[in-house]
């Protein structure tokens, strides 16, 4: 069965990072439009600084550890908490583990889905994060369930992200600032969701690259 | 962007330090959190702390309210952007008497989950906890859903309110009924006619065409209820004073409080131009200004604009505004 | 030009009025000039009277230092310009307690003129004038020909100081020889970043362009010492210490109150950014700083920038300041 | 010898009134190249209330006192010493003169100036409303010491004064708000300079149509 060790898994929290400041400005432009323009900043800011601390021999674990850390203790805003407690939640459903399977995996993203919703109260189509990381979670979970391999549910989990991510293009945003846009908030993608996808899809590469 | 800043990533911090060293006779930097302004007179045994905090470039606010029978403590955010849960914890622990600590803070998504946070953390440790939350924009939703509603410079009111309740030793649940009460009371509408910048982003955060005017504008640019023709002074005040009043139901001789706050570049003589309309039309509706500020008190960076609160009042909350106050800002 | 106008012709008359209003608590207009804004607390049978005034636009100066212990009368002019003769001549009646007048005003060619005629005709009634001329902006002219500098931020210093100082029941020359003392104790300099626009005339009164700024600006945008390229806050905070404290010869040790003031469209947060570098020079150059003011204490309209002043302190001049005043702006 | 009734002369305040407004805007752009850009506004609405109030019926001398009264009561900055001094010196010079001749005007001419002179301390060349004053009157007084009639000599005073006024443009300001421009100055009418021309010309084209 294919899998990884969770030791030395820290760099995949290095990896993402790095997409996501490659991204800073892109995901403050798109924040621009319907929101505050501070997407890209924040995230930048909070995944750097982890990236910096963390150790990339150590366990994924620990790395998420140290990220939830960052963005509830430095980061505040509405990231601070959502992705605080994502990768919170995440962490502690990995806990020990020593070998990341696709179960293992799928029940660390489940969690981490959990946190976010239990914290922010978002549903699929209100134009948030959520928007990417439900589909791409339950595209996960399908694909085992149909049996297909820790590699194919990954890359099941991507193309359901980046699919989930263009949804938000077409909705009326109802939570976040874009809220107050109504009507013109809609043709317009939502910041959150294209973060999210960045975060799941570079799971999905970086993860993917190091299956044995 | 013509301003004075340095790393736009420092500009939260440095502003937190000169501040502390402009006012160091009322507040100080909490021991290990930069983050967190606490007034000298905390924490005081056996009183009710009382805590706020929200995003920065708001100044005066919110650093600027904490002080003597004011604000205890305030969490600092970055730009327009809602402190840590942290923070938010820090503050918390470090004004709590043992009498409970009242967190008052506006009505934003960051806010509310990062003080949720916070609040689970401080539980552990004991503390007594209790909310109110500001939701006194009228604009930002319809009445009949007013947990919607944003807060903006009401919050002042209800700070003033709450830091006099406790400074009487009043416990937990009054100064908590008072603040609710405060905010209750108030209506704020705000009006946008030029937009600012984060100095991170380095252009405007929206756009107001030359000659429009945003009416209903909230405290980051949020959208307001209409873009309409910008109209001379004395219209633009008898709006802002039908719209807050209209939300309102005042009985002819309730005395008010009301607040004209600038948004950060608007000229100050300016600003009693619109409040000397304001005045008239309150007064012309049968109502009497009791107690008015008119100036700078809560801005969002260099946005031009203008913010009107009215507070009705009552004899508590008359008593307690007469209590003096010795924070930065008031 | 996105503003809270009525008929650029009323402004003046609208401010006053709504600054009243505001403040009814602590001032009043003369009654028969609408010009004239009078502390309560004023006329002091007794007492020195401390009368100033000057162009409007740099709200909350003049008129928001009218109050008790501060200045008694202030003479309001058009939007930057001097205010008439009559004005001075009747702010001086007003304020006249039978121990003369003290009239402390900036060093502006009209207010020269205008003050100079109010004099003469208070003469006449036999009141007991004297006049100090604030000159604390150092990029105006050379050390060598201080008395053509104009006087900016600094007079807010000289106002306190000769307020404290009549309020001890001194007489005339005493008050006059402490106004004296302060704005000669007193150095400002101010950097612009953006221009300001007169109602009446409907465009800038004057260019910075994007990525400049203007050192050693003057308060109605009289150009300065030098256009350079816009520097980060703590260089700009640098130089400002700089230029005042070379005009300065100020031993090691000596204490002094600072003033920093936005010009009107710079956001708060800047200005204390400003002062945490500001502090830390002057400190740095073995000055140690007593007293201080971060706000927008003298505004230009909607002028973005700041001014800088030093004031070098003695035992009475400490002690000066210290004395509590009640005005709307301090 | 040719002359005008003080009394009916105030209407001729009232036509220096009217060019002063309808060069309001113009007045204005010149102060706001070196200067603060107000000149035609303080102008406008000094003379323009002025106008309003007295009597075209009734003397010069009480035009001019009416004018001086409005300027120094009401308009403040610095035209309302400079100027209010000026017509206040003028009125006081006139009196209760009946008949306004050449020798008569040139003594309220000149009073007017020491007036202005009196309180402004202003210099021929400093890049005032002086330079226009000064070889104005100078050149009243030479086309009378020369024999020439009173109208000969208000069109000599008139071509003095619109040659002070353009002699402005090649001088550096030495006092006023310009002043400060230095070197900058140069190149540029001075408002005052231009004002004060027009006044002493519609002086001059008002009495010559009056003279009988
Ligand atoms: N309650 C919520 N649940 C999940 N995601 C949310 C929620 N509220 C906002 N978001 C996400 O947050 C994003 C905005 O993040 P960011 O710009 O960093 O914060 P802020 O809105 O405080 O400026 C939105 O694009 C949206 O996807
Ligand atoms: N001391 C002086 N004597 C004579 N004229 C002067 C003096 N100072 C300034 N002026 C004139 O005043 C004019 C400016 O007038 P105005 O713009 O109305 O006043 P301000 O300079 O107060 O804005 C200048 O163009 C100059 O001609
Ligand atoms: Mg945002
Ligand atoms: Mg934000
Ligand atoms: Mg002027
Ligand atoms: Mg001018």
């Amino acid at each position: 069965m294919q899998s990884i060790s969770n030791t030395g898994a820290g760099v995949i929290i290095q990896d993402i990072a790095a997409v996501i400041v490659e991204n800073k400005a892109h995901l403050s432009e798109i924040d621009g439009k319907i929101g505050d323009g501070d997407h890209g900043v924040n995230m930048a800011k909070g995944f750097g600084r982890a990236a910096d601390r963390l150790d990339p021999l150590g366990t994924l674990t620990d790395a998420l550890g140290v990220l939830s850390d960052v963005l509830m203790g430095e980061i505040g805003g509405s990231m601070g908490p959502l992705y605080g407690m994502t990768f919170a939640d995440m962490a502690d459903d990995l806990g020990t583990t020593e070998t990341i399977d696709a179960v293992a995996f799928a029940s660390m993203i489940r969690a981490g889905l959990e946190g976010v919703q239990d914290i922010g109260a978002a549903k699929v189509g209100d134009k948030t994060m959520i928007d990417t990381f439900v589909p791409a979670v339950d595209a996960f979970d399908a694909a085992i369930s149909q049996g297909k391999s820790f590699s194919e549910a990954l890359a099941a989990m991507k193309i359901a992200a980046e699919i989930g991510r263009d949804s938000t293009v077409d909705l009326v945003a109802k939570l976040g600032r874009a809220a107050r846009l109504g009507e013109r908030s809609r043709g317009t993608l939502d910041a959150g969701a294209v973060s999210c996808c960045i975060i799941l899809s570079t799971f999905a590469d970086s993860i993917t690259a190091r299956l044995s | 962007m013509q301003r004075f800043i340095n790393d736009p990533d420092d500009i939260v911090d440095e502003t937190v330090a000169g501040f502390v060293r402009a006012h160091h006779n009322m507040v100080r930097i909490h021991d290990t959190n930069p983050r967190v302004v606490l007034s000298h007179t905390t924490p005081k045994i056996g009183h009710v702390g009382i805590v706020t905090g929200g995003g920065s470039g708001h100044e005066p606010a919110f650093i600027g309210y904490a002080g003597k029978n004011m604000v205890d403590a305030v969490a600092v955010g970055e730009l327009f952007s809602s402190p840590t849960a942290k923070s938010f914890y820090d503050a918390i622990k470090s004004v709590d008497g043992g009498a409970g600590v009242a967190v008052l803070y506006g009505n934003y998504a960051g806010d509310n989950m990062n003080v949720k946070m916070a609040r689970k953390m401080a539980k552990k440790d004991g503390i007594t906890i209790e909310t109110v939350v500001a939701n006194d924009d009228v604009c930002s939703a319809p009445a009949s859903e007013r947990e919607k509603r944003r807060g903006v410079a009401g919050e002042i009111f209800m700070w003033k309110i709450a830091g006099a309740k406790a400074s009487t030793g009043a416990p937990l649940p009054d100064v908590i009924a008072a603040a609710q009460k405060a905010i209750d009371n108030c209506r704020s509408i705000g009006v946008g006619l030029g937009p600012c910048t984060l100095p991170q982003v380095g252009h405007p955060n929206f756009e107001i065409a030359s000659g429009k005017m945003e009416v209903g504008i909230g405290h980051h640019g949020e959208p307001g209820l209409r873009v309409e023709n910008l109209k001379p002074a004395n219209q633009i005040a008898e709006d802002m004073v039908r719209t807050v009043l209209e939300d309102h139901t005042l009985l002819k001789g309730t005395e008010v409080a009301v607040l004209v706050s600038g948004l950060g570049a608007t000229p100050i003589n300016e600003l009693y131009v619109l409040y000397n309309r304001i005045e008239q039309q309150i007064e012309a509706r049968g109502l009497k200004v009791h107690f008015q500020l008119v100036g700078n008190y809560f801005t969002s960076l260099e946005m031009v604009g203008a913010t009107l609160t009215v507070m009705a009042l009552d004899d508590d909350l008359k008593s307690c505004l007469a209590v003096e106050t010795a924070s930065p800002a008031l």
